[in-house]
């Protein structure tokens, strides 16, 4: 079968989707808070909620799957292995992967992070390299370097942003220039400023330069159809529990060629073809990586994640979450003194909203907020050179995904509301 | 239990008129030319700063006068500009003394009381209720007390030291 | 409070335990497999089975609770991080830790042991420094040092063993005595031989020398009632998915003074202070060490599991083992051209039985085992050391836990008769 | 639906009388003295090892005998037995071939057919249905795959090359 064909669910635009319908698989949603108020959840980006056929696979494999992986020839451990190498292979096809093998499981992106730092940087670069960073990166893309940078002596530099809080990829193009550049490592979505980056450009640039491209998915695989072979990346991590599944469980997704050539990262057991009392061999990928035993449970609970995703079509997720960019946007305007960050267009920025108000706190407005039912984030959504950059050490994030009405925005505005006349 | 654990507490009790009277006309907030004690604190979970000053008097026993500057929430600046109040006129280990039991107080690790020379303090006893804020609460007072251990150490002038509470429970 | 009167729950050594009334609380124990055949699940080594408590906290977590921990302000940050929190709270009086902020909560008991060799032993160790191993070690015990000896040049030795399976401390006494032992790694509990070893006497020699005691606890922690003060290693490790709790969880204990020192392994999210867009500064343990997002859903299931484990009583758990070891290794005894190894006496052996016939291969007796019913693993146990002494590349291994009754080694014993026949 | 899967598969249809014939009495097993291609094979799932041997022709062209030694599961060792009635005197080219058809077989990515000069062959088709032994059956043949590829790169003699399956899939 050839790869380029392994496309991911069909597109079915025409469909519109419903979020209100869609809310109704989601438990949690269901809940009254605060003396009966309904539970406006607008804090998607940091992680989803679950629907009830994810937390039911788990539960099920609990119930009658439940063993070790691999190396087991009794019934529930071949039931337990075959599920977890089952969502490898469902993975690979969800972001069209070559192979599965390609998948490895981490346990959340900030290990997939670090382990292409640790695991293929650590190897290849030496002193004087540099790896490329923006300004609007989250910290599991910026710590791991910072880690490398300390310990190898590499230089980490970062591409700075346009007043509308997109990427300066001339600047890019000038660090390209230099030489040096081994690495480029960068967000495809922004976990603050919503903005979508032009991952399958930029990879063009960064593969001319002989560089190899790093990608957070994080906010991207859950709210975009994510093609890896059309991207053209090298290296893509994201992580379940922000795509509707479980907690403990992360990806990276990598070239097999490049997979092939890293050290692994955690000794132990399942990674290894051969242990003396003083020496190891390794795996091939992914086994590799998958030192001990893995989140199995999780896994089963990612593959319903997956099928939920594709049922509903990931294109009109992402056509369901413009639309709401394009009202949220608006709605907030009517909102005085608040100012809202990242790109106005609708077309490169996904369903985040980071926004504050000049004179009142981000944590008082959260605080407020949540009193009202409204459950946003406040702080530096562990974007800190971001916010740096905003002038501001805090902000408050609403964050939309499949299950977010226009009644849920409308429920926001009219507690910001509330909020203004607490701190008239 | 987990609806009812929360019904129990209430924004109104967080948000008293008392602080917002604090936080809009704070005491005392603006650098304090000549303290002896100049020190920084930084609150991780927000990434807000404060800096709190002390003037000494001639023995360098009392604290004369004490301020504080910076961005923070609500919570934050009423508090500092309740501690401003409270430290005013204590010698540096009474001083050091009401820091512990402030904090004590917030973490609910000894009993809430007000001191009758600041009766406004009553209004952050709501603060403790919220677990998250109580960092908010107590930015102010952890920092005064790291400034004065460092002035004891040696360490005058604009010399600042870092004040970070940190999520590791202490027993 | 004084720590040394935080004791685990009261020992209820009169009120005995009975597994098939135990057993009554693991829905997967009452599933018939292949044709109706009842499940005899002797697996436990590899992972344990889990009550209804354990499966429904993790249900309620996704029902009720879920959101991403720390830093949020809305009311179901506030409960998830509470959860996060409080397991850290009871997993510290489980094991009688000195602080909760001595628990590192990680993604298994591997990782546990990487942490250590990592941000400790790369940090601390330089080369032609000795880490003293075992050849009864899991490869979790084992590989970790191997990359630390590859990249630093630190030299790894093994303790051999006793013919009866366990340690010859007198090799020990002799490393020390060289004076170069920076590190001693053993196991608590054998997961191949069953062997208990006798840490406190050992942890006392360690400390003598100067040198720091890691302890791998995987086999122990779910077994025997384990109190980290008295037995005064410095690092101790274990997975929650061998303790009735969920898969995606390990633990670190570690003294706080020492993971005060170390680097942190994994950067990222949540185990920042402050990050600029070159550099970065960590936070104090345990959030040093926990980048990402957690396993939140896993602590849930974990604080279930060790409450379910207090209230049947370690002590209950370690006598109804040690009863079974005895009927154990005396039923094993009628099997003809049987070899089971590890020691003979039940006090210091825990309820682990591998076992091989001569002419008949591991795999094959596994095969045949679970065609009756019986889930048996058959390997090296990722103790590939051991098995070259053994002299055998895999054995057949059965394992037991609180909900092992002697009916199951009863149908151990007819279905290894069954073997027998086949293979006549 | 995982019961219904579990009750197609029999261990009878694994242990087949014919594979315990091989078991038992396996051909051309043990050292086989003068061949030209001699090489190791290592499975990881359980850390078993064959070494597999193959004496060619005068022309170098055809395997003239095959054999094969080691340890191993029933399984592994009726395999092997099989395996070198099978490849005894094939062209390494076919030899090659033989081994890829029957790995193809073995992972249901090509129909289970039994060559007519082996009819034996029959008995290992029940192994597909547990795929933990998959590796158990194809471990010699895919050894003298690489055997002949080693042979083939000028690797004569006593060297020995390390066939270890993985367990990435491979498409
Ligand atoms: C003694 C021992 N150490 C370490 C491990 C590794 O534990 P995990 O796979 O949960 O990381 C195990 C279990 O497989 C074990 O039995
Ligand atoms: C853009 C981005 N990158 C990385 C992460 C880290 O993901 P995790 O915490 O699941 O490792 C997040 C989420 O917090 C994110 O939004
Ligand atoms: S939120 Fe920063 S001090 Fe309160
Ligand atoms: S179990 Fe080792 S070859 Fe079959």
């Amino acid at each position: 079968m050839s790869n380029t064909q392994k496309a991911a669910a069909p597109a079915r635009e025409t469909i519109a989707l419903d979020p209100r319908r869609v809310a109704q698989d989601f438990p949690i949603l269901k809940q009254k808070i605060h003396n009966g108020k309904r539970l406006v959840y607008l804090d998607s980006g940091a992680t989803s909620q679950k629907p009830f056929t994810v937390i039911d696979a788990m539960n099920e494999y609990y119930h009658v799957s439940n063993a070790n992986v691999h190396r087991g020839l009794h019934v529930l451990a071949e039931r337990a292995t075959e599920i977890y190498e089952c969502a490898r292979t469902r993975m690979h096809f969800f972001i069209n992967a070559y192979l599965p093998g390609e998948i490895v499981w981490t346990k959340n992106a900030t290990e997939a992070m670090n382990l292409v730092a640790h695991g293929y940087a650590r190897k290849f670069l030496k002193a004087g390299d540099e790896v490329i960073v923006s300004r609007m990166e989250h910290h599991a893309n910026l710590v791991p370097w910072h880690l490398l940078a300390k310990d190898k002596g590499v230089v980490v530099k970062g591409i700075e942003l346009n007043a509308d809080g997109t990427l300066r990829l001339e600047e890019l193009d000038a660090f390209l220039k230099g030489g040096k550049v081994k690495i480029v490592a960068l967000t495809h979505v922004s976990n603050v400023l919503g903005t979508i980056n032009p991952i399958a450009e930029i990879a063009k640039k960064v593969h001319d330069a002989g560089a190899i491209f790093v990608v957070d998915g994080c906010q991207a695989v859950p709210h975009l159809p994510v093609n890896v072979q059309t991207l053209g990346a090298d290296f893509y991590a994201f992580s379940a529990h922000k795509m509707l599944g479980p907690t403990g469980l992360g990806v990276l997704w990598g070239r097999m060629s490049l997979l092939e050539k890293m050290d692994p990262f955690l000794g132990g057991g399942e990674m290894i073809e051969e242990v003396t009392i003083s020496s190891s061999t390794y795996k091939e990928p992914p086994g590799r990586f998958e030192a001990g035993t893995p989140p199995i449970a999780e896994t089963a609970g990612m593959t319903a994640a997956v099928e939920y995703l594709m049922k509903t079509g990931m294109a009109n997720i992402r056509a369901h979450e413009k639309e709401l960019v394009s009202y949220t946007l608006e709605r907030l305007k009517s909102v005085k003194h608040l100012k809202v960050f990242g790109p106005a267009n609708p077309e490169i920025r996904a369903g985040v909203f980071a926004f504050e108000f000049e004179d009142i706190h981000a944590h008082d407005v959260a605080q407020i907020l949540d009193g009202e039912g409204v459950a946003v984030r406040a702080g530096h959504h562990c974007a800190q050179p971001l916010h740096e950059w905003l002038g501001s050490p805090s902000t408050a994030r609403a964050s939309a995904y499949l299950y977010t009405a226009k009644e849920d925005i409308d429920a926001l505005v009219k507690a910001l509301e509330t909020v203004r006349k607490k701190f008239a | 239990m987990q609806d009812a654990h929360n019904e129990e507490k209430n924004l109104d009790q967080l948000y008293r008129d008392v602080l917002f009277e604090h936080y809009r006309r704070p005491h005392h907030k603006g650098e304090l030319a000549g303290a002896e004690i100049v020190t920084k604190g930084n609150n991780p979970v927000c990434g807000d700063k404060v800096t709190v000053y002390g003037k000494l008097d001639a023995q360098g026993e009392r604290l004369e006068e004490v301020g504080f500057d910076g961005k923070g929430c609500a919570i934050c600046i009423a508090s500092s500009s309740m501690m401003t109040e409270t430290m005013r006129g204590k010698t540096l280990a009474e001083a050091s003394a009401a820091s512990d039991k402030f904090k004590a107080m917030m973490r609910n690790e000894a009993a809430f009381e007000v001191p009758p020379e600041v009766p406004d303090l009553e209004a952050l006893e709501g603060v403790k209720k919220f677990p998250v804020r109580v960092k908010c609460a107590t930015l102010a007072w952890t920092t005064l007390k790291n400034g004065i251990l460092a002035y004891q150490a040696g360490k005058t002038g604009g010399e600042t030291v870092e004040a970070c509470e940190t999520n590791t429970e202490k027993e």
